[in-house]
């Protein structure tokens, strides 16, 4: 059943190793239930690598990105974020949260909510300034500043929260589902940034979707998970180009194969489920 | 975007009007609630219900009240209340949001002293009186023990469930992105904590408030409750009333000023949010 | 096993810092000159003969934890009625609220009297001075709860057409139920204050009234062994309170501990 | 204790004038305090006195205790079983008295206008309200009971505050109440009828209070005392011949009504303490259960 | 610039009128901000049509939704339902939110949230077993029954939402954007549920998203918002056959031209801020 688990050493894209999940198995217990959420996750990723994950609903993709953000302790196995085991959130990273709504500060208007990390990191009110306006401009938000998270539409939530994530300049970037409450088109814009961001800083990303196209779109590798109890069940290298473009890169041939390959996966995952 | 513009201004206007009709509004009910009140307390005595010897109807304990305007003692009793009150509760209000915190932050403490205060909370403050007098005689600073250990369970109590509610995504958040014990304690845990801290100081001022008069009554030092203790054990009722209103009047003034507070802290609260959305 | 470690480790926790005060005091006090002082050794050596073999425990202690809990269920019930009613509509609120904070700030001494003009001198009168503390944390704390429901939550049972008496037990009242449940642990222990205040008043039993008596008799260890016995009874109470916490807020525990990861 | 013996300055002439606290209730009981006061007989022995309101034994013997009061008002039953526990308290001149006569004395017991009761004897198996439980009030009234050949043992006794038993008395929540002035006259106006005079049952010429000082303060400033009790039994005295002055004077401390100073029977301020009057009555609270063992009344009389 | 309004009063299917939206305008105000969400809306809903919305994030969808579910009251314009104008949440609607981890009771099973509002609508025991049973088999919930919400992963609580209001079996279905958190593979078969229902039932269904493919391919109409404020920019009437099929549809031409157009519109809406 688990022989479609994949062990790897070393990051597929061949740089050095910067994340290595190695046998990680998470239960959630308590309240009369118990979830085996996460059965058994080794994978790596290279330093500066954009890698995506699908992965059927409930499949446990949350658990292990709080596993790899150090928030949550596996059940067993374990995270090694440079070298160093993860037992608690490493500096200088960054996480777009599912719950987007909930990890805004209320009490915050969206321009405090962008400056505070930036403040925890001492950067100097100028720099702050550039950051949170290039950031909320990015995501098309540049005029709500001084409103408060909850007088926002769900989507201009999420995008504040991603605007947080990519102000901080994070080296790792951690996000989960972050395109899922906007607009075909802001979904577009923001892959782009990401991807631009992604080159521009060099910032290892792990980005979390349930959307096949984006994830073969915007990844280097997209980690096909299998539903609960999870296995990696693929890992697919995705060989386009590295300048992508909405139209060219969507319709290229190449994108359909990939797509149509996860998609594969991804119903196999389903199965995989059924037959359990 | 430009609508938003172009509609602040005015909006703004109408905003502030409709902010001042409704705490207007709300002042005038409250009033009103309380006329009910004397109108109750007048009407109780007269038709009989009580003897107007012991409870005598509002009129007369109103004409108390303004003779007792009338005393220079008057005011400097109220003057030590106040003064033993409001420095209780600073110190109690202090105390208890430092200990709590602390408690509150540190799973291991929390577990560890709880018992403890389960054990010390209910001790009532007027069993310390002989302590207190004993230890600091009968001046200030003997009310100041007893205000401060009655009213610091309040807050503390309160503090520690409101350090408990934070929001654990928040909190997550404010980790990851590095924010150290310090700033997500300024950043996250205070504000989650503030309602709960409003409301235990709203506690512990009745409290501070009850106790520096009890000390006062009891003890004799000086104060409104030593005033209160005369007018007893003379048999002035009218003048115990005049009084015990006062205390009263100084409980509603407290919590006046804790609702202008809570306004101003908490005005991204769910429960004010809606109230000036409505 | 697992379970076992908890509940000894739990024990553990609960009894280390007391036992560590007690020593403290045991220590510092061994040979107290002072009168109100007395070494804890002469306090707990008394223990037994003025609570255990005599029966105050059946005609004191006893009377007094009736009076308590009827002063208490009879607050909750009030607290949490008239809370609801005044945190669900701003304008019962605006109206009530000057009334009760100057109700509030009157302390119990002088609120007796009046009391006793309305209940007589009997346990009425002492339920209704415990009722008259107990009543204000809970009191307040449900109108902060009540007020605080998620707007979500409110609009689907509005949807979904859940209204009435569902909606104030489905939504406002399990909504409100952890600051509810805050609110009376704060008036139990109030409540237990209120019950030795009422038996400054008119009283021929009671522990408070023990208490008192020991005092203006000058028996000072006894009335240590009182206060001590006070502080028993708030910890028993207090944990039956968290029984009843862990059985209500079932779902509140479990929600916080799943939000920080699921493992304790 | 920490200190506030010096701020007392207990005994240590400043500039002449020695700064005296003493702990009383403002009651009609201690009218010779603030008399003397005003008259200057404190003054006279270079005694500077602050009078402290307290509402009794809660805050009055630890006060003395602690050296924060050099002086306190108390009744001698209270003293007497403080006494009994060890605590070293003596009187040093006599409160106030009864004024010894059936019917005309400052406190008595009341029953509602219209109750059966018509003697002492009959309050057996009733309520009785008294201010403090296990103190001289029930003590005395067993006395009265004893008198008129009633049995004392089952007597109901509840505790309610002086200023709360006219009130009580005329709703019938007791079937009695000991009551002292001013509240006595206030609930005779009401119509409460007196059974019994029970200072004047207990004892003749009962004397019910004392104020009172430390052995240690006695040894440590025996000058100080002597002057204090000088002042104090002149006052005593002058209020006893004075009694227009006495009353005129409650209208200071106390917020006794003016109509009802007027009626109201004062205690008798003869100066002096009744030994024998004292010893029958630490007889009666051994015979009641007040104390363990007889206490003789020597030890805290001057 | 609001020249794109269409008034209607009169279904676009041809169908007795259920839902009218006249002239609503709604402007929030509040902490010092005053946002005009949406400028003016006018369309007509006929009985057992499925609508599909959609617009750029922050359109005022939500809003709208709000607006029609009696939530919020319109700043002008009104609402009319059946013939009588909507001031409270109508009887026999079912909601499913944006927030639809909010809107879960936390305090209450799975089970016991689906049944909360079938014991108010006071269904005998067994009619409410047997809906809750479907609704959460419907939605590949049936083994979670006992679980707490939040004991769930988000796509799960999302699917718990929607299977409250279909076991409610309601008139009027409102869903705002429901299946955001979804995998890709689940998201297909909950759309194919949401079809079935509308054909089962003849439920009228206002279907808010921001997957065009998703509006095109489930709706009868799609309605699209430009950006704030919002006006309605085009009325698109889908008209692929009643039998739709994840595969043979999507494949179709007429499908990818009306994507076309719908995706155009979007564009426009965008740009049309741009402008304003
Ligand atoms: N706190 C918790 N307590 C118990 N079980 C949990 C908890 N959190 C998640 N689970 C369970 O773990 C499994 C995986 O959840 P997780 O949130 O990681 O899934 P996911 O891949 O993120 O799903 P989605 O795409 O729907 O967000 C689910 O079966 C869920 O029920
Ligand atoms: N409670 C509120 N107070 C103030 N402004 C609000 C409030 N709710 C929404 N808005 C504003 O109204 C506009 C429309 O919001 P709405 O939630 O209706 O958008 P939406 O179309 O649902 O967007 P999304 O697709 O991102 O969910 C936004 O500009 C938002 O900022
Ligand atoms: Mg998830
Ligand atoms: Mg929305």
């Amino acid at each position: 059943m688990s022989s479609m688990t994949q062990t790897q050493t070393q990051s597929r894209t061949g740089t050095e190793v910067l994340l290595d999940v190695r046998g990680v198995r998470k239960v959630y217990e308590g309240h009369g239930r118990s979830v085996e959420a996460v059965r058994d996750l080794t994978f790596a990723v290279g330093k500066g690598d954009l890698v995506c994950v699908v992965g059927p609903s409930g499949a446990g993709k949350t658990t292990l990105l709080k596993c790899i953000a150090g928030l949550l302790a596996p059940t067993s196995g374990e995270v090694v974020l440079e070298g160093r085991a993860v037992n608690g959130p490493p500096p200088g990273m960054a996480v777009v949260f599912q719950e987007y709504g909930r990890s805004l500060f209320p009490w915050m208007t969206v321009r405090k909510n962008v400056e505070l990390p930036l403040k925890q990191k001492k950067l100097p009110k100028a720099r702050r300034e550039e950051l949170i306006h290039t950031a909320l401009d990015a995501v098309g938000l540049a005029d709500v500043q001084s409103a408060y998270p909850w007088q926002l539409s769900g989507g201009m939530q999420q995008r504040v929260a991603i605007a947080r994530a990519i102000a901080y300049e994070p080296h790792i970037l951690l996000m989960d589902e972050p395109f899922a409450a906007v607009d075909a088109q802001t979904r577009a814009d923001l892959e782009d940034l990401v991807r631009s961001l992604w080159h521009r800083l060099g910032v290892t990303t792990l980005f979390v979707t349930h959307d096949i196209d984006e994830a073969v779109y915007l990844g280097q590798r997209v980690l096909v998970l299998s539903s609960s109890p999870t296995v990696v069940l693929d890992d697919v290298t995705v060989d386009l180009p590295d300048e992508r473009d909405q139209l060219t890169t969507r319709s290229s041939s190449r994108f359909a194969e990939l797509r149509g390959h996860v998609f594969e996966q991804i119903q196999r995952a389903k199965k995989h489920k059924a037959a359990a | 975007m430009t609508s938003t513009t172009t509609l602040a201004a005015p909006a703004r206007k109408s905003r502030a009007g409709a902010a001042g009709r409704l705490l207007g509004g709300s002042a005038l009910l409250g009033v009103l609630g309380f006329a009910t009140f004397v109108a109750l307390l007048e009407v109780v005595p007269r038709i009989g219900l009580v003897s107007p010897d012991y409870l005598p109807p509002a009129s007369r304990i109103g004409v108390a009240l303004a003779e007792l305007v009338g005393e220079a003692s008057f005011w400097t009793a109220l003057g030590d209340t106040v003064r033993g009150w409001f420095l209780g509760l600073v110190i109690a209000v202090v105390l208890g949001i430092a200990v709590g915190f602390v408690i509150g932050t540190v799973p291991v403490l929390r577990e560890f002293t709880a018992s403890t205060i389960e054990f010390l909370r209910p001790i009532p403050s007027v069993a310390l009186i002989p302590l207190a007098v004993l230890v600091f005689g009968t001046d200030l600073r003997s009310v100041l023990l007893l205000v401060v250990y009655a009213s610091f369970w309040q807050v503390l109590v309160q503090v520690l469930y409101g350090v408990q509610d934070v929001d654990p995504v928040a909190q997550e958040t404010a980790r990851t992105f590095g924010l150290d014990r310090w700033a997500r304690m300024r950043h996250v845990t205070w504000p989650t904590a503030l309602p709960y801290v409003l409301t235990g100081v709203r506690l512990a001022a009745a409290v501070a408030l009850i106790l520096a008069i009890t000390a006062e009554l009891i003890i004799g030092a000086p104060g409104l409750g030593n005033e209160i203790g005369v007018a007893q054990s003379g048999g002035a009722i009218p003048r115990m009333y005049a009084l015990v209103i006062v205390t009263g009047l100084l409980g509603v003034a407290v919590n006046v000023l804790a609702r202008r507070l809570e306004r101003w802290l908490l005005s991204w609260h769910p429960s004010l949010r809606r109230e000036v959305a409505a | 096993m697992s379970l076992v470690r908890r509940i000894t480790r739990s024990t553990v926790a609960a009894l280390a810092l007391p036992a560590a005060l007690l020593a403290l005091w045991w220590v510092l006090s061994a040979d107290s000159e002072s009168y109100y002082l007395p070494p804890l050794a002469d306090i707990l050596a008394n223990v037994d003969d003025v609570w255990l073999f005599s029966d105050r425990l059946s005609v004191d202690v006893l009377p007094s934890v009736l009076r308590l809990l009827g002063g208490f269920l009879l607050a909750v019930l009030l607290g949490v009625s008239l809370g609801t009613a005044i945190g669900s509509f701003r304008r019962v609120r605006a109206f009530c609220e000057p009334v009760l904070e100057f109700l509030r700030a009157i302390p119990p001494p002088v609120l007796v009297p009046v009391l006793m003009l309305f209940a007589g001198i009997g346990d009425a009168m002492k339920v209704l001075v415990i009722v008259s503390g107990c009543l204000w944390p809970i009191l307040l704390n449900t109108v902060e709860g009540v007020r605080a429901v998620d707007e979500v939550l409110v609009e689907t049972s509005r949807c979904y057409g859940v209204r009435g008496p569902a909606r104030l037990w489905h939504l406002v009242l399990r909504s409100a139920s952890p600051q509810i449940v805050t609110g009376m642990r704060q008036g139990l222990s109030v409540g237990i204050i209120l019950m030795v205040i009422s038996e400054m008043f008119a009283a021929s039993n009671g522990l408070g009234f023990s208490i008192i008596q020991f005092q203006r008799t000058f028996a000072v260890t006894e009335m240590w062994t009182g206060i001590l016995l006070l502080g028993v009874l708030g910890f028993l109470l207090a944990l039956l309170m968290r029984l009843f916490e862990q059985r209500v807020l079932k779902w509140y525990f479990g929600l916080r501990q799943a939000q920080r990861g699921g493992s304790r | 204790a920490c200190g506030s013996s010096d701020a007392g300055g207990s005994g240590e002439k400043a500039g002449g004038t020695a700064k005296v606290k003493v702990g009383a209730i403002p009651i009609v009981d201690v009218a010779p305090l603030h008399l003397g006061k005003e008259k200057g007989f404190f003054a006279e022995q270079g005694i500077d006195v602050e009078v402290v309101n307290t509402t009794g034994g809660a805050a009055a013997v630890p006060g003395v205790v602690s050296g924060e009061f050099d002086f306190a008002f108390g009744n001698l039953v209270s003293l007497i079983v403080a006494r009994s526990n060890n605590l070293p308290l003596k009187a040093i001149a006599e409160g106030n008295s009864s004024t010894g006569q059936q019917g005309k004395d400052f406190g008595g017991v009341v029953v509602p206008k219209d109750s059966p009761i018509k003697s002492a004897a009959e309050l057996s198996g009733k309520t009785v309200a008294v201010n403090n439980l296990k103190n001289i009030g029930d003590t005395t009234v067993r006395a009265s009971i004893r008198k008129a050949g009633g049995d004392p043992t089952n007597v109901k006794f509840v505790e309610l505050a002086f200023p709360d038993m006219p009130a009580a008395v005329a709703a019938k929540r007791v079937d009695a109440a000991w009551i002292v002035e001013p509240f006595f006259t206030v609930a005779q106006n009401q119509g409460a009828r007196v059974i019994a005079s029970n200072f004047v049952d207990t004892a003749p010429n009962l004397t019910i209070s004392a104020y009172f000082t430390t052995e240690k303060n006695i040894k440590q400033n025996p000058d100080l005392v002597k002057r204090f009790t000088a002042a104090i039994e002149k006052s005593l005295k002058y209020a006893q011949e004075h009694p227009a002055e006495a009353r005129a004077v409650l209208l200071k401390y106390t917020k006794i009504d003016p109509t009802v100073t007027e009626k109201i029977t004062l205690p008798s301020w003869s100066g002096q303490i009744n030994r024998e009057s004292v010893q029958t009555m630490a007889d009666l609270m051994l015979t009641d259960g007040l104390i363990k063992q007889k206490v003789d009344v020597s030890e805290l009389l001057p």
